[in-house]
């Protein structure tokens, strides 16, 4: 039987299978709040969700449209202040994984959520670093999610935002008390993980109906594809579900329906 | 013996000068009284609380050059740089959440409309720290931040420092001091102590930060009846408590009501547009009275 | 009419009555916490007491026989961890008065809670510093209050736990940040005040039915008295009053009886 | 790839090792395995909530060679050093609280009963600090603190950095991060999540600083029951949680009993005198049980 689904939501479902029970994640507004969730709801009951806005261990029922909505806080363990977050938590060693979105992407993965141009005459202003280039180097291990395209995967950021592997791979090499950063990168097209010596990017599986052509055509640079390239699994019947239900409260919630 | 050799942040309770508890002014009082052009002001509220109403009548009462602290500038920075009130931006994040850009930011950064606007961007963890320490009545935050990002190449506020112990590199930033924090919250007793509930951001850490500070609440109670342990700030550690209904909608106050989301989505087409953001504010802000 | 009170009661409610409405006071165990109480319970209701314990604007019925007994907290506005106590109330400089004890003083009111003798073989171990070096640079002001005798008034501590004006009367001067430091010593003998330029203490005022030669047996150096010598006001039957009932509440509950 | 290059304090849930939910050990066996002889402990409590019960096991496992770390030694640490369990102290206020001397600490430091200790002293803003910096992951503190005092003399731990923004003078202390963290407090849910209220002191500083964690509580319930911003420390962060009912007594547990100041009085006189001492340690602690 074969299932209808979006590449939308097979880059949210496989970014959702990353996570695992017991892992204390660090959670990103978007596409990453939207994978932790699912995990929660399918697979991973256990994961632990960690919000910026000082909500620890939170299970809410939509998905927040800010990082501090209040259904966050309400189905939190506890919320603690947002120092304490970023001191005790997030630096003191405590967060597993930090789910990151961004606006670009280079081949050493690093981030660029600041601007596109130049910085003292930006084409376009993006939001700014935020949590993220703290999460990145603090968090044990990092997993990013965002749409593939040409425009958002790029050879080299604008701006480094949050290090990925630095601008020539060896950003994290000796620096005392630092993450293995990111392990891998999940698209609406594959999923990338770092070359082990090198950190540059390579495709280790590609999603059903991909062709490498079309990873190639919307990636900025010479991507490269793992000798023992996989496909990744569809998504299930019962994911697809929770995912279009949570979706569907989200919408309904956000709009003042409820 | 009286001259006091204190160069503290916080000038409070000296032997010459006392503050049994706050004082109650209403929002047009504080804000006249306390914002002034040219200051520095930190309006804080991590998503929750943000106090608008207080916002809203710094626009009205058409405060100029100002430098604006805080970690989120969310739509109510959005409006006092479209208004024309804003000098300097220090931010560490600059969207409208969940939603996208924060365009009257982005004029002025891109376009300068209504004029140029200087901007000095931080991490969040940074910023989260430098109040900490602002509160802390520290010079300086250290923190293990900004390793690898370019950030630093862009604010010369950023150092670094060697710890004297391990010989590691740490960042560290000047704190946060600013010469009026403003901030809102669930409620106040007679006395001016003040409770702030649910997502309590660095809310306690702006007024503690802070040479100045007013608090706008939902209401005044008899009694806080909270739990030992609550986030509960002095009236004597505050210079103004002002009571604001509904003071940080369309954010929200745990407890009174819910974050307007949909506003927040509307926000975007409004203030995409010069013209729709003005008309907005004339409305919404200019002609609505004291509070809104 | 004249009325019976002992020394003890003499040092107590004078140093009660250099409290005042609005005062912000860190208040250190033992007398300094007697003395805050009855200022709380007499003229100064409005006075704002601080234990290091978190307390914050705590109004005991009974004193606390420790800096963290349950009375405290209970009778609190909040209770905040330790370490927010030290950073953000006493270094942020929300603190206008602390209230010491202390084992020993010199002249220019450095104080020693810390050994008799030498330190790394000392006749005596005393408790230690606790929370008085930072209450006496970070307070606006110190208040003193201890027992008058030759063991405790000496011309130098054998240690400075914590900092008066310096072993030279200069220990506060170009320190940026820093407090006035100790701006009256009430014993039950006197009160004294440091010199304006010396910074030395000299006496400026005599309880009832004290001379000086009894002050000048009890203290280590030649004390020297004020031009303007003030004899202190003798406390009041209600002041005695509430003392008396104070510490009556006190024994019965720490004796368990309560 | 597997490797991590994670030199952080506080090893949790790893992709290579995770922790659900903190172990419910007994007293015996949380002990047992995560207090070693020569191990550097911290049992917190800040006159409240002294892991009285957690002391006496360490007593009675005959555990030697300990570095204790604690703000205020108290009772318990008078206990532990004439009991023969300690090598060094570090601490920042050591009496018995209201009553005098802890004359075990004393005896010890004085006269090298039973034997000679070595002490580390700070002031108690500087512990507090470094409890918190070792919470937050740093090497070390910062603070205004030590000014014209002659501990820094004496301590060589003690140093002064330079703020690099205004140049003033600050001491600096190395971070708090002791191998086992013990601290008592109300009650755990059944996931191991722990709610400690009242003063709370630097009860979740020293558990997140540490390495390895033992929390004993007065009872497990099924929902702690509790309001947003309370002081609550999830089970991950924690390593074992055990159930001591009156595990804090003589010293007391907000909610469930008060301090016995009568028996703090009478310490005095027992622990003034080695006969006594070993006598009441014998009766009340080498003779009583898994609980005293």
């Amino acid at each position: 039987m074969s299932l209808e689904y979006t590449s939308a939501e097979m880059m949210t479902v496989t970014a959702a299978r990353a996570l695992e029970n017991g892992m204390t994640c660090f959670v990103g507004i978007g596409l990453p709040s939207e994978a932790a969730n699912l995990a929660r709801l399918t697979h991973a009951p256990e994961v632990v969700l960690i919000y910026e806005s000082g909500t620890l261990q939170t299970k809410p029922d939509v998905l927040p449209l800010s990082i501090g909505d209040g259904e966050l806080c309400e189905s939190a363990l506890t919320t603690v202040s947002v120092p304490e977050m970023f001191r005790y938590w997030l630096q003191g060693g405590h967060i597993s994984v930090g789910f990151l979105g961004t606006a670009q992407i280079d081949r050493y993965a690093n981030l660029n959520t600041t601007l596109i141009g130049d910085y003292h005459d930006p084409k376009v202003r993006l939001p700014g670093g935020g949590g993220a280039p703290e999460i990145a180097t603090n968090a044990h291990e990092v997993f990013i999610t965002l749409k593939h395209s040409k425009r958002t995967f790029v050879k080299d950021v604008d701006f480094v935002t949050t290090l990925g592997f630095g601008r020539d791979g060896k950003g994290r090499d000796g620096v005392p008390n630092i993450g293995k950063g990111p392990t891998r990168v999940i698209t609406d097209l594959c999923v990338m993980k770092p070359d082990p010596e090198t950190k540059e990017l390579v495709v280790v599986s590609l999603h059903p109906g991909v062709s490498r052509e079309d990873v190639i055509e919307a990636t900025g640079w010479e991507i490269r594809f793992a000798d023992q390239l996989e496909s990744t699994p569809e998504p299930s019947a019962h994911e697809l579900e929770v995912l279009r239900e949570l979706k569907d409260r989200t919408d309904r919630k956000h709009a003042g329906e409820v | 013996m009286q001259r006091s050799t204190l160069g503290l942040v916080n000038i409070v309770s000296t032997t010459k000068r006392r503050t049994i508890m706050a004082e109650f002014l209403s929002l047009h009082d504080a804000v006249a009284r306390y914002v002034e052009d040219g200051a520095t002001v930190a309006m804080e509220g991590f998503t929750h609380l943000i106090p608008f109403a207080a916002g809203h009548e710094v626009i009205r009462q058409k405060k100029r050059d100002l430098t604006l602290i805080r970690m989120t500038p969310d739509l109510v920075y959005d409006q006092l740089i479209g208004a024309g009130c804003v000098k300097k931006l220090i931010f560490s994040w600059g969207g409208n959440p969940g939603v996208g850009s924060l365009h009257r930011l982005r004029d002025a950064v891109e376009k300068g409309w209504p004029h140029k606007i200087e901007i000095l961007e931080h991490s969040h963890a940074a910023m989260a720290c430098a109040f900490e320490a602002g509160a802390a009545g520290l010079p300086l935050a250290v923190l293990r931040g900004y390793v690898g990002s370019e950030l630093p190449n862009v604010n010369d506020q950023i150092k670094f420092i060697e710890c004297p112990f391990t010989g590691e590199r740490l960042a560290a930033v000047p704190s946060i001091r600013p010469d009026v924090s403003v901030v809102h919250a669930q409620k106040a007793d007679r006395k001016g102590n003040v409770l702030v509930e649910g997502i309590i951001g660095v809310q306690k850490e702006a007024v503690m930060a802070a040479k100045r500070s007013i608090v706008t609440v939902e209401e005044i109670v008899d009694d806080l009846n909270t739990h030992p342990n609550a986030c509960v700030i002095p009236g004597w550690a505050i210079s103004a408590v002002v009571v604001a209904e509904k003071g940080s909608a369309p954010s929200y106050a745990h407890g009174y009501y819910d974050r307007d989301n949909r506003f927040y989505k509307e926000w975007d087409a409004i203030a995409r547009d010069r013209d729709a953001f003005t008309k907005w504010l004339e409305e919404n802000v200019y002609n609505a009275g004291g509070q809104s």
